[in-house]
């Protein structure tokens, strides 16, 4: 069951829409869908004041799925914390788009401003388009930043892209700018264009690969063997170093385990 | 066609611009100690002036004329430093990295000469920035 | 008459010295003693000509006419609850008292609250929460430490007496050789004059500061042999020379500054720099403190994180909660983004010291208020000026010193021409919200949660004694 | 003022030795009295208990090492702080509440007075500017003392005649209220990364043994005869087979008498003793063990000590404490982030998230050790139920602790069905033994009330229903003679109190805080003792040459005392 929710009058500052998610959609009316509040700094609207809203919303989250329509470049939240079901946002999107998502698909067909997917724990996150700083990153002080789902942005990104990350995977198709999978303790990241710097640093644990070249490397990655992987479907040698050296590593097994960054030859 | 030279800017704290800021960012000690650039001996050089040309500088997001001077602690080649203030401010960009902080250490600049140019008061700058400069000096320097 | 005030704090920078001597006559301000050149400067321009006595409202043609100070608590009242999303910004010179009143008011006002620290150490506030914070108070430094690292800063500018003091110079219980007992290492891209003092200057890479601790953190986890020959412009060979240093002291401690917080990676630069403080502490003591700029600029993080929880960047729009997120609710970025629609600029310059780019959108586009001593280049475009007393000359109470130690600060003059102190205005304007709300005023659109008045949540005095 | 009535509650009053007796306890200008006017409020209390109001002996909740905790957790308010109830203000925070929600959540459980820890004197005035923004509650704060330079060149000397003007001169000059002693010498040893793990290990410069600081501070506590005893929170905390290094520290009470006219009978308060109470030599289940009976049948037969417990509540929280080194050592084990702040010539404080994760093993055997603690009392006088929040777990989780303490259900439920390594729990520790162990509602006002007061000294103004005293009063809905079936009902009870009077303002009705804008105290103690030229001397002359800041800008400003209400003691008369 699909609702499909048009933006027809721009903010004067920002909204902040929480709300729209397959979860709280799920078994209400269109207008008990209406009346959900979203806020543009401290007032309060109901939703139908800003956005025309058509279609039905199934009975559970995993069987209602929202597009939304119109231009929703200055709104905020769109999908945070969702479980299920499926979004759709057919413009460019602002800030906290699929944070602390736990499930379902988000797909934005523009683009995204900072802390995207951030604290993402399942689902399937695109973005069509480019994503500024802190996809996939941690909130401020948690040690727990993404810990699983998928992750794609098709253009570039900006800084600190998987910080603290733990789980689940980053796609990135284009550049990204630096700080990537800093204090990583695990998941993969791809990034397939290029990186200005830093790289791993202060990881614990955890994957990159690189398709691109980066302009600064770690003093702390060491360069160990030649490898053939399997990344994103295509298949390349990469040249494989671990780091980062000056961080804590845990040992396994009598084993010390690294990060591993891979970087196309 | 004058020269041009790119460097890499930085804007910092300096125990001048404490002390006339707090004697306040009207007076002319503000103006005089603020609106510099430091550069490295042999930039200025290669910029084909002589140390106290006043200088055009551009960053991505804007441009301040300024006056350009020997740094007396010491900028490597290639960098260059404008005291925190109203005229360093005029170029830095406005970019946080998502933490808040402005870009105000390592940003690419270019400078020229411009020794005719006028270097201009702090308020004028603000007001004018603001779209509440009327014309006037309300408080003299 | 003469008098001499003495064990005055001074209200410049984060070092906070609180051996001043103020000689006044007919509550005039005629000497200055122990300060340094800034901070003699803050007290003689209190007592010169041309101080602002009055609030002031800007008019049409720009310039200014003297208003009450309830005409000026009613304006920036009735914007507070007016806006939809009001900043207020600034606490880089006022005591904790007044910032207390303030978040106050901001709760009320579903504010966003905000301190110089989002323009300077406000990075470190990021780093702290990803890393913690392992410091101490300067008379530890004093006291103890015989490695001493200055880090993307400048203290012989930014705090003047801090290498007498604190950091190098000073004789303490277990330094009795003063400065000869210290190695000094700074590291910074330009050489300073803090560099000059150095036993060892390391002239990094400008942006590059980051690297540089990853090959430091590299040879104390045992890996100097993979250094590459030059890092961030410092060859290895000076890298493991000062490793040598630092392993071999018995208290070593870093103090950084805005070299750090101001180039990119911001945080994490700070971040790295304190996970090589725990790095050390496997070899000796180890610790590390931000060269906080203004006297009282750590008070905010303080007084705000016992009031909400967190030190900066605070939107309480929400009512319910506060929320913190440098990057969205940060005063630059919320400027940039044109996500505010009232401002309050307290106690600092956004004029002068945002980037003109962001300070544009908050001078020309909506209602602002400054609230300062001087006249600023914020005051210059702001609708209301109201001038307050100033901290440490006209006014006392407690200051944070760059190590979070309070400092109790004192008046050393009566306020001029009577002008309020930061407590007393911000306490007017919440009693004026309170009356605002209850003959019904709100938001001219929407719904507000929180339009109706709480009880008073000011502290209540009884005495017991 | 008002005048309310409470009528036909359950009271239980131990001050009194009223054991659950319908009565009516009057309230008058703030006190409570023998009757009151027919226009008195009444609040029904029939069906409900009456107690006093609670006292609570040991919890960081102002200062700076609170604040740092509090600053560095952003993590610990995201969609973990309550949303503002409305007409009160935001309540922000978890394992580290704010100053708001750590006033109310106290009214809201029916305390009163709440003693802040841990005090360094450099940084009092912060403490007292928390104190002040802190609703309802009153408040007092302890000045840490055990790795203070003066005093530990006053014991290695000999000198408590010295080491007791210093101290009186410390408890005027932060308007603090007892000496509080945290890893005698081990604190100081961390000032250069070193620790003391014994009360024998030498603290490093000073040829001093923290058995002699903590002998050293017993003396001149009884010298000064404060109000409360010396409190102490012995070196080696946390640590596998630290339960020796316990008990030779409990030792060294015996000879001493207390020397108070404020009615206390131990020299020493032992604090969180769960921390202090673990055999073996390592954290693997096959090694950690529980000594908790060992220590308690020390205590038990030792009638000049006082303990409180330190129960683990099984979250997530945040350690905070003056035991610098021991948080660095937490910092190894979990990898956390990492606060530390030495403050000059006198302590230092260390703060570390901790996840007391139930599917651990350490975890669920430190939540046994807690509660035996408590069931091994035998004077439960001498016991008294705290978290040492937030370091075993909020304060806020007490409730849960007294349905633990008060139903072997809820226990037996936590082993069955939370604790993944139960069984291996029960085997390692004495709880199994204690299964159908339980506290009865007079004891646990013993150990929240009566005998809490009467260790801090403070038994003429908390803790008691006797006609005269402060009406600081709480009413649960619980039956005394209708006991709960459902254990959950004694958390929700005591958790959210049905009506809560500080100093005879109404200040929960309904279960709902209705009124916080009251005066509150900040109690403190006035030493006198004779004047004492060396001190004046050895005090001026640290400053001149150690301290960073002026002498005369050390000592708390009156201005900057919230509501000062001294307790005086003069040992000149």
């Amino acid at each position: 069951m699909t609702v499909t929710v048009t933006l027809t009058k721009q903010p004067e500052l920002y909204l902040e829409a929480d709300q729209i998610t397959p979860d709280v959609f799920a078994g209400k009316t269109l207008d008990e869908i209406g009346a959900i509040f979203i806020s543009e700094g401290k007032v309060k609207y109901p939703l139908s004041e800003f956005a025309t809203i058509e279609g039905a919303a199934g009975e559970t989250a995993a069987d209602t799925k929202i597009v939304l329509k119109g231009d929703w470049t200055k709104v905020k939240r769109i999908g945070q914390q969702m479980t299920a079901g499926e979004i759709v946002i057919e413009s460019d999107a602002d800030m906290y788009i699929g944070g602390w998502m736990k499930g379902g698909k988000l797909t934005v067909n523009g683009n995204v401003d900072s802390f995207c997917g951030i604290a993402m724990a399942g689902g399937e996150l695109v973005v069509n388009g480019n994503a500024q700083n802190h996809v996939g990153s941690a909130y401020r002080g948690d040690w727990r930043g993404m810990t699983g789902g998928t992750l794609r942005v098709k253009g570039n990104v900006g800084n600190d892209i998987g910080t603290f990350m733990r789980g689940g995977t980053i796609i990135v198709e284009g550049d990204a700018f630096i700080h990537v999978l800093t204090h990583g303790e695990g998941g993969t990241i791809i990034v397939k264009g290029n990186i200005e710097g830093r790289v791993g640093g202060q990881a614990v644990k955890g994957d990159v690969y690189v398709n691109g070249k980066i302009d600064f490397m770690m003093p702390g990655f060491a360069y160990v063997d030649d490898v053939e992987c399997e990344v994103d479907g295509e298949t390349a040698v990469y040249a494989h170093y671990i780091g980062d050296l000056g961080e804590r590593h845990s040992v396994v097994k009598g084993e010390t385990v690294f990060s591993n960054l891979y970087l196309k030859k | 066609m004058s020269k041009v030279i790119h460097l890499n800017m930085v804007t910092q704290r300096a125990v001048e611009e404490g002390e006339a800021m707090e004697s306040g960012k009207t007076t002319q000690l503000y103006f005089d100690v603020c609106s510099l650039v430091e550069m490295n001996a042999e930039d200025i050089k290669e910029l084909d002036i002589n140390p106290n040309t006043v200088v055009k500088v551009t960053s991505e997001c804007g441009e301040v004329i300024v006056k350009a001077v020997v740094a007396r602690q010491t900028c490597p080649r290639g960098l260059c430093h404008i005291r925190q203030g109203v005229w360093a401010n005029q170029v830095v960009p406005p970019r946080t990295q998502s933490t808040g902080e402005p870009q105000y250490s390592g940003f690419p600049v270019t400078i020229e000469p411009a020794p005719e140019a006028r270097i201009v008061p702090a308020v004028e700058l603000i007001q004018k920035a603001c779209n509440k400069w009327n014309g006037q000096l309300l408080w003299p320097m | 008459m003469q008098e001499t005030i003495k064990h005055v704090a001074c209200p410049y920078c984060g070092a906070c010295c609180d051996d001043l001597e103020i000689t006044v006559e007919d509550g005039k301000i005629i000497e200055v003693k122990n300060a340094c050149i800034i901070g003699t400067e803050i007290y003689h321009h209190a007592s010169r000509e041309g101080r602002v006595g009055s609030p002031r409202r800007r008019q049409p043609d720009g310039t200014y006419k003297d208003i009450t100070y309830e005409e000026a608590i009613d304006f920036t009242a009735k914007m507070l609850i007016k806006a939809k999303k009001p900043l207020i910004y600034g606490f880089g010179s006022t005591n904790c008292e007044g910032m207390a009143a303030a978040g106050r008011v901001a709760e009320d006002a579903g504010a966003v609250l905000d301190n110089c620290a989002s323009i300077c150490h406000g990075s470190s506030f990021l780093a702290i929460f990803d890393t913690g914070y392992p410091s101490c108070t300067l008379g530890e430094v004093k006291n103890r430490a015989d490695v001493v690292i200055y880090w993307g800063s400048n203290p012989q500018h930014a705090h003047p007496r801090h290498l007498s003091r604190y950091g190098v110079f000073p004789r303490g219980y277990f330094t009795g050789k003063g400065y000869k007992g210290r190695k000094v290492i700074v590291v910074d891209p330009r050489y300073t004059d803090t560099a000059r003092c150095a036993d060892h200057f390391l002239q990094v890479q400008q942006g590059h500061d980051y690297e540089l601790f990853d090959a430091f953190r590299m040879v104390m986890h045992g890996y100097a042999d993979k250094i590459p020959a030059i890092v961030a412009g410092v060859p290895k060979e000076k890298i493991l020379e000062v490793c040598d240093i630092i392993k071999g002291g018995r208290y070593v401690h870093i103090f950084f500054g805005m070299g750090l917080c101001h180039s990119d990676g911001r945080n994490h630069n700070v971040d790295i720099a304190i996970n090589l403080v725990r790095d050390i502490n496997e070899y000796t003591k180890c610790t590390i403190m931000a060269m906080r700029g203004h006297y009282n600029i750590a008070g905010p993080g303080i007084v705000w994180a016992w009031q909400f929880g967190f030190p900066y960047c605070i939107d309480l729009t929400k009512g319910s909660h506060a929320h913190m997120n440098p990057g969205e609710t940060s005063s630059v970025d919320l400027a940039n983004r044109g996500e505010v629609d009232a401002f309050i600029n307290i106690g600092t310059d956004a004029g002068a010291h945002f980037p003109i780019r962001a300070f544009e959108k908050l001078g020309s586009g909506m209602p602002m208020v400054t609230i300062d001593p001087s006249v600023n280049m914020a005051a210059t475009v702001s609708d209301v000026h109201i001038p307050v007393a100033i901290v440490g000359v006209e006014t006392g109470g407690i200051c944070y010193r760059m190590d979070n130690v309070p400092i109790q600060y004192r008046a050393v003059v009566e306020p001029y021409n009577g002008i309020l102190t930061d407590e007393e205005l911000f306490d007017r304007i919440y009693e004026r919200m309170q009356e605002l709300k209850k003959e019904g005023w709100t938001t001219d659109e929407g719904t507000w949660d929180y339009a109706t008045p709480l009880a008073d949540v000011r502290p209540v005095k009884e005495v017991y004694e | 003022m008002t005048e309310y009535i409470i009528k036909n509650g359950s009271v239980i009053d131990p001050t009194q030795g009223i054991n659950a007796q319908k009565m009516d306890i009057c309230i008058k200008d703030g006190k409570i009295v023998d009757s009151v006017s027919g226009n008195a409020k009444v609040i029904d209390a029939a069906g409900k208990t009456v107690m006093a109001g609670g006292v609570d002996i040991h919890s960081h909740v102002a200062g700076p090492k609170v604040d740092s905790g509090r600053l560095f957790r952003p993590e610990d308010k995201l969609f973990r702080s309550p949303m503002r109830k409305s007409n009160l203000r935001m309540e922000m925070g978890f394992s580290v509440p704010s100053v708001a929600k750590t006033g109310y959540d106290y009214a809201r459980m029916g305390f009163s007075y709440v003693v802040e820890a841990a005090m360094p004197p450099l940084e009092a005035s912060h403490v007292h500017e928390e104190i002040r923004d802190t609703p309802i509650i009153d408040e007092s704060a302890m000045p840490v003392m055990a790795n203070n330079w003066f005093l530990l060149e006053y014991f290695k000397n000999h000198e408590i005649e010295n080491a007791g003007a210093y101290a009186s001169w410390i408890l005027n000059a932060t308007r603090g209220f007892a000496l509080k002693c945290v890893n005698p010498g081990g604190t100081e040893a961390w000032g250069w990364g070193l620790n003391c793990v014994t009360i024998n290990d030498p603290v490093p410069y000073f040829d001093i043994t923290p058995a002699e600081i903590v002998k050293g501070l017993i003396e001149t506590n009884e010298y000064l005869q404060l109000p409360h005893s010396v409190h102490v929170h012995a070196n080696n905390l946390g640590n596998p087979g630290n339960y020796t290094t316990t008990l030779d520290t409990l030792k060294l009470v015996e000879g001493y008498a207390p020397k108070s006219a404020f009615g206390r009978d131990q020299v020493m308060h032992h604090t969180h003793l769960q921390f202090h109470c673990y055999g073996g030599d390592s954290f693997k289940s096959s090694s950690f063990e529980s000594k908790s009976k060992e220590v308690m049948d020390y205590v038990n037969k030792t009638k000049n000590l006082t303990i409180d417990t330190g129960n683990v509540t099984l979250d997530e929280t945040t350690t905070m404490t003056a035991d610098g080194p021991f948080e660095y050592h937490l910092t190894h084990l979990n990898h956390l982030k990492w606060t530390n702040v030495d403050v000059e010539l006198e302590t230092a404080a260390g703060v570390v998230p901790f996840v007391y994760d139930p599917k651990t093993y350490i975890a669920g055997a430190q939540w046994a050790i807690g509660l035996e603690l408590a069931l091994f009392a035998q004077d439960k006088e001498r016991c008294f139920i705290t978290t040492d929040h937030p370091n075993a777990g909020p304060f806020w989780r007490y409730p849960r602790v007294y349905k633990w303490l008060l139903s072997a259900k809820a226990r037996n439920d936590v082993i069955e069905n939370e604790l993944k390594y139960g069984n291996k729990v029960v085997d390692t520790t004495y709880i199994g033994e204690l299964s159908d162990k339980e506290i009865s509602l007079y004891e646990l006002a013993q150990m929240t009330r009566s005998g809490v007061a009467k260790a801090l000294g403070v038994s003429h103004m908390y803790g008691s229903l006797k006609t005269g005293m402060a009406a600081n009063v709480a009413v649960y809905d619980i039956d005394p003679e209708n006991l709960p079936s459902d254990p959950e009902q004694y958390e929700k009870a005591f958790t959210n109190s049905f009506a809560f009077f500080k100093d005879g303002v109404l200040a929960v009705e309904n279960n709902e805080i209705v009124n916080y804008s009251m005066p509150k105290k900040t109690v403190w103690v006035n030493s006198i003792v004779p004047e004492n030229k060396q001190v004046e001397r050895d005090i001026r002359d640290k400053f001149l040459k150690a301290y960073t800041v002026d002498l005369e800008n050390y000592a708390v400003f009156d201005e900057h005392v919230h509501n000062p209400y001294a307790i005086k003691v003069d040992i000149t008369q």
